[in-house]
């Protein structure tokens, strides 16, 4: 038979496969285009991502490092403690604008010790150091009555523009109009630097200290908000995520279908996209207005972002019980368990990555929102000291990581504004690594069964 | 509760916290916390109530107003203690490359007011540069970034300087001729609500953040200029040069004297019922106005506060607690 | 291999265990199972055949309530077993089901240990004293499933690990351990290969020692190996229920013989 | 007592109760659990929850009650002629309150007894007394306000003491009268199931609560607001200019405008971009590419939204008058600011990526393999099945994903306030800044003007619609994915 | 009914459409088709039988080359359509897939609307010039697929409204749109009901007046009624190919005669 050869309708004509028509040639190409069209919308992703990676790593290193300068501090008794009883009273009553002296002297003191040539006033050098000085110094006094009358070796801070110097953020043409610094200051700078005085190291406090005021961004540290949004993320994961999952339970594997449970799921999607300021409003009136929580406590701050974060911990908790097989819960029922049994003993440790990975994205988020922070008073200048209990790290006022950045963003001087870039470091490094874990995790449980 | 509770202005913020970072130095008491969030938010907290669990002071750019004093009575916040610690300077800035500017109030109302006065009648504002604001100028772009309605500044703004250029102009008196209203005082209020309407095609842009996002725009685009805090621009002399006002170059000096017009008082506001209850709020309050902080001298005025020339006034009042309304 | 014959020397058989009475199931409007009455005998194998979506898997989830766990599913008459109405208020389904196995059409272990997963229902029926007590019982279902050889040395490995078969031996061992009386399975095989199959049957011929086993197949070679009585369903209706033997060779119902021979389903 | 003492001894009694009931209900049996209905953790768990729950609900509802009862006894002693001047019964009772609360507090620190607290006279400066303790009072004390103190601080105390009573007599009932049913043939497991998915109930019922506390905490400025501020300018106005003088045009559809303007552009960016990438990742990529680019992706969504606040006012402000400015590569002059709508929606549509891309992934992961292979054994394409099979399928859930980016633009402040403006209007120029609900309500909330005017009311006002807004966009989704779900089931 | 003595009376049988050749398929390492050879005639239904897991799924989509959307599966050796083997580099597997349609298993048709379900394949290969040709097209499809007087006055309703059987009508009828030469169906009457079954089987033994058919069925019954050739797989090879009157009646394998006889399987 020539069956083979002959066309076997009108439609198509009969054609060897080894050639490609023109209408395939054309899907082909439509198919490829498709296909890059996707890599693109990937590649265009990951390109933002970069530049944005780029833009904070660029902009946020230099807060890592700072400049520091090391003198012999001898600490007068004649102006620390007049009368020679070492009462600490006494010596409290000398406040930081006391101790000024000290530091010309320590100055006057390194310039001789390096052989160091210059005409500027001992006030105008003291001038290069950070208003922290002094109040290092009597820090150190206070704690340290007996040690009044010795010399003792002392690291400060430089000041900002001296540090901006360092970094190249300051130049000698910068500052023409600057009454916060001098050439003649940058010049002994320079100096002081040759004589290994002055340099700029690892800043440890900058990971660990606490907010400092306007004129002294080099002493600020990111250290007490980052407790302050742990705490407020203990609250969070203690609160939202055993209710988020008990939510979802119910919703998913008890409840009836029934108008009441619609208006529960639409409000829960609602709540999802209820603009984040409106639970600080709402943190206002219930939490502190009404209920009488302190103000400016991380507790609060936790309680408002639980509210927050429970509709994402939610719906993603319901994606996880939903995804668990069906037939698990019948062999559970089937060996005479009860709905609950089965829904605990089973259900639950199967959706558990699930509901991880939900509960770590809902903390990211949690942990980079500001907006209800500031209607509950945990933005502005903060600067606590670490807290010692958890109770006092819930209740004593604390500011968050994203507050802190906000903050420091706003504030006049610019080297502000490269620490809160290098606060976003920091909040990114905490944000990655939860991502990885949900990634871990999700890798590690997906579809064991 | 232990420490001072402070909230309000965010005018005010950098000053109070260098006040609250020294006390918290130099004193037993623990640093007080000051929030920021604005003086509304801020006396509005102030105005919830007495007891630990409210705020012991606001911080305002403003001074409180009656209907606030009355709501805080109706809450039981009585005695409140005002307290001003000195001045905001606002001043005109533009990149530090760019042209220099000798500013006049008129130069301003030509500039952003949406209509403006040509041969006797108000028509729709038609400058597009500098140059044909004022003929001294370069011929460079109309872009001026200015506070947003929700700032404070931006009142003074209206008042001191699109105000006086309107009235200057001969505007006002044009507006108000053909102002309608039946009150002398409605004709007036709807003159200067015309005056102070500003042009909304771009080259006025409200800037609702704070003076950080003004730096950035003109930094972005560099025609433009923008309205900033003294202080502020005294932080960033490296990217800005400050504009004169009627021939006054602002400074901290030139300000509290009153040669330079575009200020504004700060103050805040305690409530004394918590005094003696809150341990340190009367030692905050006086430290606060006491000469080495707040003086000409103190670092107050370091940082760019225009120190309060009746300083001693107010420090004796802090001292006394005298109350608001005491001496009406 | 299986012997029809073999089923008249049954003993218990007549012994009825349950009994169903105008039994009616309804998936919202749907009618899906109309009017039946049958009564299955004790220790003996009952195998529900019919075609696709003949409501044999509706009538058997009746038989322990499993269909209470859908929604939209209600359903009317008397289903007793041992004389008493499982549809009673008083009746606690979980306590039913302990009472009545199930085993499914897809073996579906619990991603738990082989141990574990046998020890389930006995532990939360309390069925175990001590430690030495579940061990026990462990033990005696896993023989029981005729699986303990393949599984006793590695008890704490995981029960997904094992193979189709042996998974679903596990499945009916682990039904087997909550000492049930009557054991539901719904197509035990369709998943298995052939070996494994035959594994499973033969060790529900072996079930029928202890429990009124009842079995739903899609295969009428597997009714005849196994059963020794056989219900033929058809859209929801019984058609005919009888002696295997006589099901299979002498069918009294035309549509029960079309089905035999192949012309329907 | 305290009340937290009293919190303890009920959830001791209760702890009591598991282990006691435990033991009695396995000596009933005689050891043997088989006997037993249910298992023995699940009588212990009756026993506990018997003695804790009625007792501490009573305390909840007792916590409630008393003040209000209290309240009205007390206030009935304060005379109308009593008022001062320009004062009310409310005020008074307030100071009531705070003096009564400033002496319980002096008895609980022991710094003063009840026999010293009844001898207290007004003459006697009691401020400056409490002000010691803590206890800030706002205004001297006048002698009626302290004698209901007094009575407020009796019969509180008696009050307590009641309650203190009747709380410890509930616990003990519940404890005995559940340690009487206990035994062998005792349902306990299905009590305890109960009451665990009464508990189940209340966690699904705080998001309705939640919902309840947003619209409550919003609407009684709302209310202030609009009796200050005509409804009909905030809701059909076309202008929004607040001023400090007052008498301002306060009306939402400018800001609705911008809000849908900019959410639109994010959208135009997020969702074919984002959608794309979902498409490879979940259609061409391999397990490998998808196991990496798919978190990196993620990371985008994490990123603080003030990073893309500077990122827009920075980088793509400039960027785009580059592009179309005066000076911009394209010649065109269509752009004068660097802050645009086109700014604020392409910066915000990088920030959505991820919310469009992982979800849809999830979906289209989720259509089943037969509809795909359905197609290609038509001798489809991938990219036809793709676009006429796979995504027709996965619609509802796109759909879904989509809402939920938008609802994220809707919410979105910082992005807005930094990369679009502040300008309020009508205009379909991309180019031109605008500004959005979410960004005023933050600006009149944290702003200057006088907290009880309309200009900072208003913020309550546009919070309130702006929620009822999104609370019709979600029952319309919920309706879209009913509508079309299951579909391909 | 359908009368296995009907085969001898076709033309084309002999004919031969496809050809494999020593092919072998690999899913990762599991070695699932072991060396197939056999020749599929033109205009004729052959049947493949086998129990569970033996392959049969596997081979049949090595022929429109389905395998190729399963990451892990490789082919190796020649499996020839009209003499052209189509694992040839040149060979684009979608014209491939045009010309060899497929029916699954479980209904799939589109979440469209009936007449976009069949119009999907004409679109796309451009089989239509205009509308009125398409509508064309539908129809006939349809009424070829034996649907058309079920379906006619509601073309705009959703595919996935349909019964079962209906379902699977239309994917039929779909495939068929194409114009293909060979049509592929694995397990096509497997989720059907005994009554949508006999329309299905009626609707084959029509196309095989035009069609090459191969069709995967675990029903013998269904085999023998079917079609023309069958071929038993066990284990992943081809234990017996032949004409169908003799493969069920006289089979040559041992393994082949268990498995009719219903002792495996
Ligand atoms: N959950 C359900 N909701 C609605 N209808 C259902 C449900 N389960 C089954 N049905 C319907 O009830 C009827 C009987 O279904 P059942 O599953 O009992 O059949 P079956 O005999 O077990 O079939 P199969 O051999 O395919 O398993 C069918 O028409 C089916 O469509
Ligand atoms: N995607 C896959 N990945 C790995 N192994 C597979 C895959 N698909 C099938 N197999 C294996 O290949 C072998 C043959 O499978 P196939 O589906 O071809 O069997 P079948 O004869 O169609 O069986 P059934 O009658 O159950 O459909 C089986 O062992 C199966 O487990
Ligand atoms: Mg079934
Ligand atoms: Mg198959
Ligand atoms: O925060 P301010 O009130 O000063 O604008």
């Amino acid at each position: 038979m020539t069956d083979v050869s002959q066309p076997n309708s009108a439609g198509t004509p009969q054609s060897s496969l080894h050639r490609l028509d023109a209408r395939t040639k054309r899907r082909n190409a439509a198919e490829s285009r498709f296909k890059f069209y996707g890599i693109v919308a990937i590649l265009i992703g990951l390109l933002m991502l970069v530049t944005l990676l780029y833009t904070i790593l660029s902009k946020g290193t230099g807060a890592f490092s700072q400049t520091f300068v090391t003198m012999q501090v001898e600490l007068l008794e004649s102006k620390l403690d007049k009368s020679g009883t070492r009462d600490l009273e006494k010596i409290k009553k000398v406040t930081t604008f006391g101790y000024a002296p000290l530091i010309k002297g320590a100055f006057e003191k390194s310039v001789l010790e390096h052989g160091i040539d210059t005409d500027l006033k001992t006030k105008d050098m003291a001038k290069i150091l950070s208003k922290s000085a002094a109040s290092q110094l009597r820090g150190y006094v206070i704690a340290n009555p007996d040690k009044i009358g010795e010399t003792i070796e002392f690291r400060f801070l430089a000041n900002s523009r001296v540090d901006g110097y360092l970094k190249g953020r300051v130049s000698r043409e910068s500052i023409a109009n600057d009454k916060n610094i001098t050439a003649a200051q940058l010049d002994f700078v320079d100096q002081l630097i040759a004589a290994g005085v002055l340099e700029k190291t690892f800043n440890i406090d900058f990971i660990i200290g606490a907010d400092a005021s306007d004129q002294r961004p080099e002493a600020a540290g990111i250290g007490v908000a980052m407790v302050g949004s742990l705490f407020m993320m203990l609250v969070v994961l203690a609160l939202a995520l055993p209710i988020g999952v008990a939510a979802s339970i119910y919703l998913e594997e008890f409840a009836p279908k029934n108008w009441i449970t619609d208006i529960i799921e639409v409000n829960i999607s609602n709540l999802a996209a209820v603009p984040s300021i409106v639970f600080g409003i709402l943190g206002l009136a219930v939490f502190i207005n009404y209920m009488h929580l302190p103000q400016s406590a991380p507790l609060v701050g936790g309680l408002v972002l639980t509210l927050m974060t429970l509709p994402t911990i939610i719906i993603s908790t319901r994606a996880a019980l939903k995804a668990v097989p069906p037939s698990i819960r019948d062999a559970a029922l089937g060996v005479g368990a009860s709905k609950m049994q089965a829904v605990f003993h089973h259900v639950l440790p199967l959706a558990a990555p699930g509901i991880l990975t939900g509960t770590i994205i809902g903390l990211a988020q949690a942990l980079g929102e500001t907006a209800p922070l500031l209607l509950i008073g945990m933005i502005g200048f903060i600067a606590s000291n670490m807290p010692e209990t958890i109770g006092e790290g819930l209740l004593s006022p604390n500011s968050a990581m994203p507050a802190q950045i906000y903050e420091w963003a706003k504030r006049a001087d610019p080297a502000f504004y490269e620490r809160a870039w290098g606060g976003i470091i920091i909040l990114l490094i905490f944000l990655i690594s939860m991502n990885t874990l949900a990634v871990i995790l999700r890798r590690r449980f997906e579809r064991r069964w | 509760r232990d420490q001072v509770q402070v909230a309000g202005s965010s005018t005010v913020l950098p000053y109070a916290s260098i006040v609250a970072e020294a006390f918290g130095e130099n004193f037993d008491f623990p640093t007080p916390v000051v929030e920021s969030g604005g003086s509304s938010a801020g006396l509005k907290r102030f105005c919830e109530g007495v007891g630990e669990n409210t705020i012991d002071v606001a911080n305002a750019s403003r001074k409180i107003k009656d209907k606030e004093i009355k709501a805080c009575a109706e809450a039981g916040v009585t005695d409140i203690i005002e307290v001003r610690i000195g001045y905001d300077g606002i001043v005109f800035a533009s990149d530090i490359n760019g042209n220099g500017f000798e500013y006049t109030p008129s130069d301003w109302f030509l500039a952003l007011s949406n209509e403006i006065l040509v041969d006797g009648q108000m028509v729709a504002n038609p400058n597009k540069t500098w140059a044909d604001v004022n003929a001294n100028f370069p011929a460079q772009a109309l872009q001026a970034f200015i506070p947003g309605t929700k700032h404070g500044t931006r009142e003074v703004f209206e008042d001191k300087v699109i105000l006086a250029g309107c009235e200057a102009t001969g505007a006002f008196d044009v507006l108000l001729a053909s102002a309608e209203g039946d009150t002398d005082k409605a004709k007036h209020k709807a003159a200067e609500k015309a005056c102070i309407s500003l042009r909304t095609d771009g080259v006025s842009v409200d800037i609702d953040g704070d003076y950080t996002e003004t730096l950035a725009r003109i930094e972005s685009n560099k025609d433009g200029i923008g309205v900033f805090g003294l202080a502020f621009y005294e932080n960033n002399t490296d990217k800005l040069q400050v504009a004169t006002m009627s021939g006054i170059v602002p400074s901290t000096e030139s300000i509290a004297t009153g040669e330079y017009p575009v200020s504004r008082p700060l103050y805040f506001y305690v409530k004394k019922a918590h005094i003696g209850v809150i341990p340190g709020l009367k030692e905050y309050a006086e430290f606060f106005v006491a000469d080495e902080i707040a003086g000409p001298d103190g670092p107050l005025a370091e940082y760019g506060l225009v120190a309060d020339p009746e300083l001693a006034d107010t420090q004796n009042a802090v001292a006394d607690e005298a109350v608001l309304g005491s001496n009406m | 291999m299986y012997d029809i014959a073999k089923m008249g020397t049954d003993v218990d058989q007549n012994t009825t265990k349950i009994s169903a009475r105008n039994v009616q199931v309804y998936y919202g409007d749907t009618h899906a199972i109309k009017d039946v009455n049958v009564e299955i005998g004790a220790r003996s194998v009952t195998a529900f055949i019919g075609p696709s979506g003949c409501g044999k898997s509706t009538f058997l989830r009746c038989i322990n309530r499993m269909n209470d766990t859908i929604d939209v599913c209600r359903v009317d008459g008397d289903i007793l077993i041992d004389g008493e109405d499982i549809y009673d208020k008083r009746v606690d389904p979980v306590q039913l089901r302990a009472k009545v196995g199930m085993v499914f059409q897809k073996p579906n272990p619990f991603p738990k240990s082989i141990y574990d997963n046998i020890a389930y229902g006995p532990r939360i029926h309390g069925l175990a004293k001590n430690k030495a007590d579940l061990d026990e019982i462990v033990e005696k279902s896993l023989r029981r499933g005729a699986i303990w050889n393949e599984v006793k040395d590695r008890l704490h490995a995981p029960g997904t690990g094992l193979s189709g078969g042996q998974q679903q031996r596990l499945c009916i061992a682990r039904a087997i351990a909550t000492e049930p009386e009557v054991l539901l399975m719904d197509e035990p095989c369709s998943a298995l290969d052939p070996i494994a199959t035959a594994q499973v049957e033969e060790l529900i011929d072996e079930l029928r020692n202890q429990f009124s086993v009842v079995i739903v197949t899609h295969s009428m070679q597997q009714a005849a190996r196994v059963s020794q009585k056989t219900a033929f369903f058809h859209l929801g209706n019984l058609v005919e229920y009888g002696d295997t033997s006589q099901i299979f060779t002498n069918p009294q119902d035309e549509r029960t013989e079309s089905y035999i021979t192949g012309r329907i389903g | 007592m305290p009340l937290s003492w009293l919190v303890l001894i009920v959830l001791a009694l209760a702890a009591a109760g598991y282990f006691v009931g435990r033991i009695r209900v396995l000596k009933l049996a005689g050891g043997d659990v088989r006997a037993l209905h249910s298992l023995p953790v699940y009588y212990g768990a009756n026993v506990a929850l018997s003695a804790a729950v009625p007792a501490l609900g009573v305390l909840l509802l007792w916590l409630l009650i008393q003040p209000s009862l209290i309240e009205n006894t007390v206030s009935a002693m304060i005379a109308p002629e009593m008022i001062p001047e320009g004062s009310n019964l409310n005020l008074v009772m307030a100071d009531v309150r705070r003096v009564a609360d400033g002496l319980y507090t002096a008895v609980e620190t022991g710094a003063m007894n009840m026999a010293q607290v009844d001898a207290l006279q007004a003459s006697a400066d009691v401020r400056a007394t409490l002000g010691e303790l803590g206890v800030a009072l706002g205004q001297d004390v006048r002698p009626e306000v302290l004698a209901a103190a007094k009575s407020y601080l009796v019969a509180s105390g008696t009050g307590n003491t009641a309650r203190m009573v009747v709380v410890l007599a509930l616990s003990l009932t519940g404890l005995v009268l559940s340690m009487i049913r206990t035994k062998p043939d005792y349902r306990a497991r299905n009590v305890v199931e109960r009451a665990v998915l009464a508990l189940l109930m209340a966690a699904a019922s705080l998001a309705i609560l939640t919902t309840v506390g947003i619209v409550l905490s919003m609407l009684f400025e709302t209310i202030n607001f609009f009796g200050l501020h005509s409804w009909k300018d905030f809701f059909f106005g076309t202008i929004w200019a607040p001023n400090f003088r007052g008498d301002s045009e306060l009306s939402i559809l400018p800001l609705l405008w911008g809000t849908l303007y900019i959410s639109f552009i994010a959208l135009l960016v997020a969702v074919p971009i984002g959608l794309f990438a979902a498409i490879y990742l979940s259609e061409y990529a391999g397990p490998k590419t998808r196991a990496f680019a798919k978190p990196l992706l993620e990371i985008l969504a994490g990123i603080p939204t003030i990073v893309y606040g500077l990122f827009a006012l920075l980088t793509v402000g400039p960027m785009l008058i580059n592009l179309f400015g005066q000076t911009g590569a394209l010649g065109v002059n269509w752009m004068s600011g660097a802050t645009s709508v086109l700014t604020a929606g392409v910066v915000m549509g990088i920030m959505l990526i991820p919310f469009v891309s992982s979800l849809s992934d999830d979906i289209i992961n989720a259509v089943p393999q037969a509809m795909r292979d359905g197609s290609l054994g038509l001798g489809a394409t991938q990219s036809e099945t793709i676009r006429q099979v796979v995504i027709p399928a996965a619609l509802p859930g796109i759909v879904g994903a989509i809402l939920l980016a938008a609802s994220r633009a809707i919410g979105e402040t910082m992005i807005v306030v930094m990369g679009a403006g502040a300008i309020a209007k009508f205009s379909l120029n991309p180019f031109e800044s605008m500004t959005t609900i979410t960004t005023r309500i933050v600006s009149q909330l944290t702003g200057d003007g006088d907290f009880s005017s309309p200009e900072t009311l208003v913020a309550f006002a546009l919070g309130l619609t702006l929620f009822v807004l999104t609370l019709g966009l979600n029952v319309l989704a919920l309706y879209i994915v009913r509508k079309y779900r299951e579909q391909y089931e």
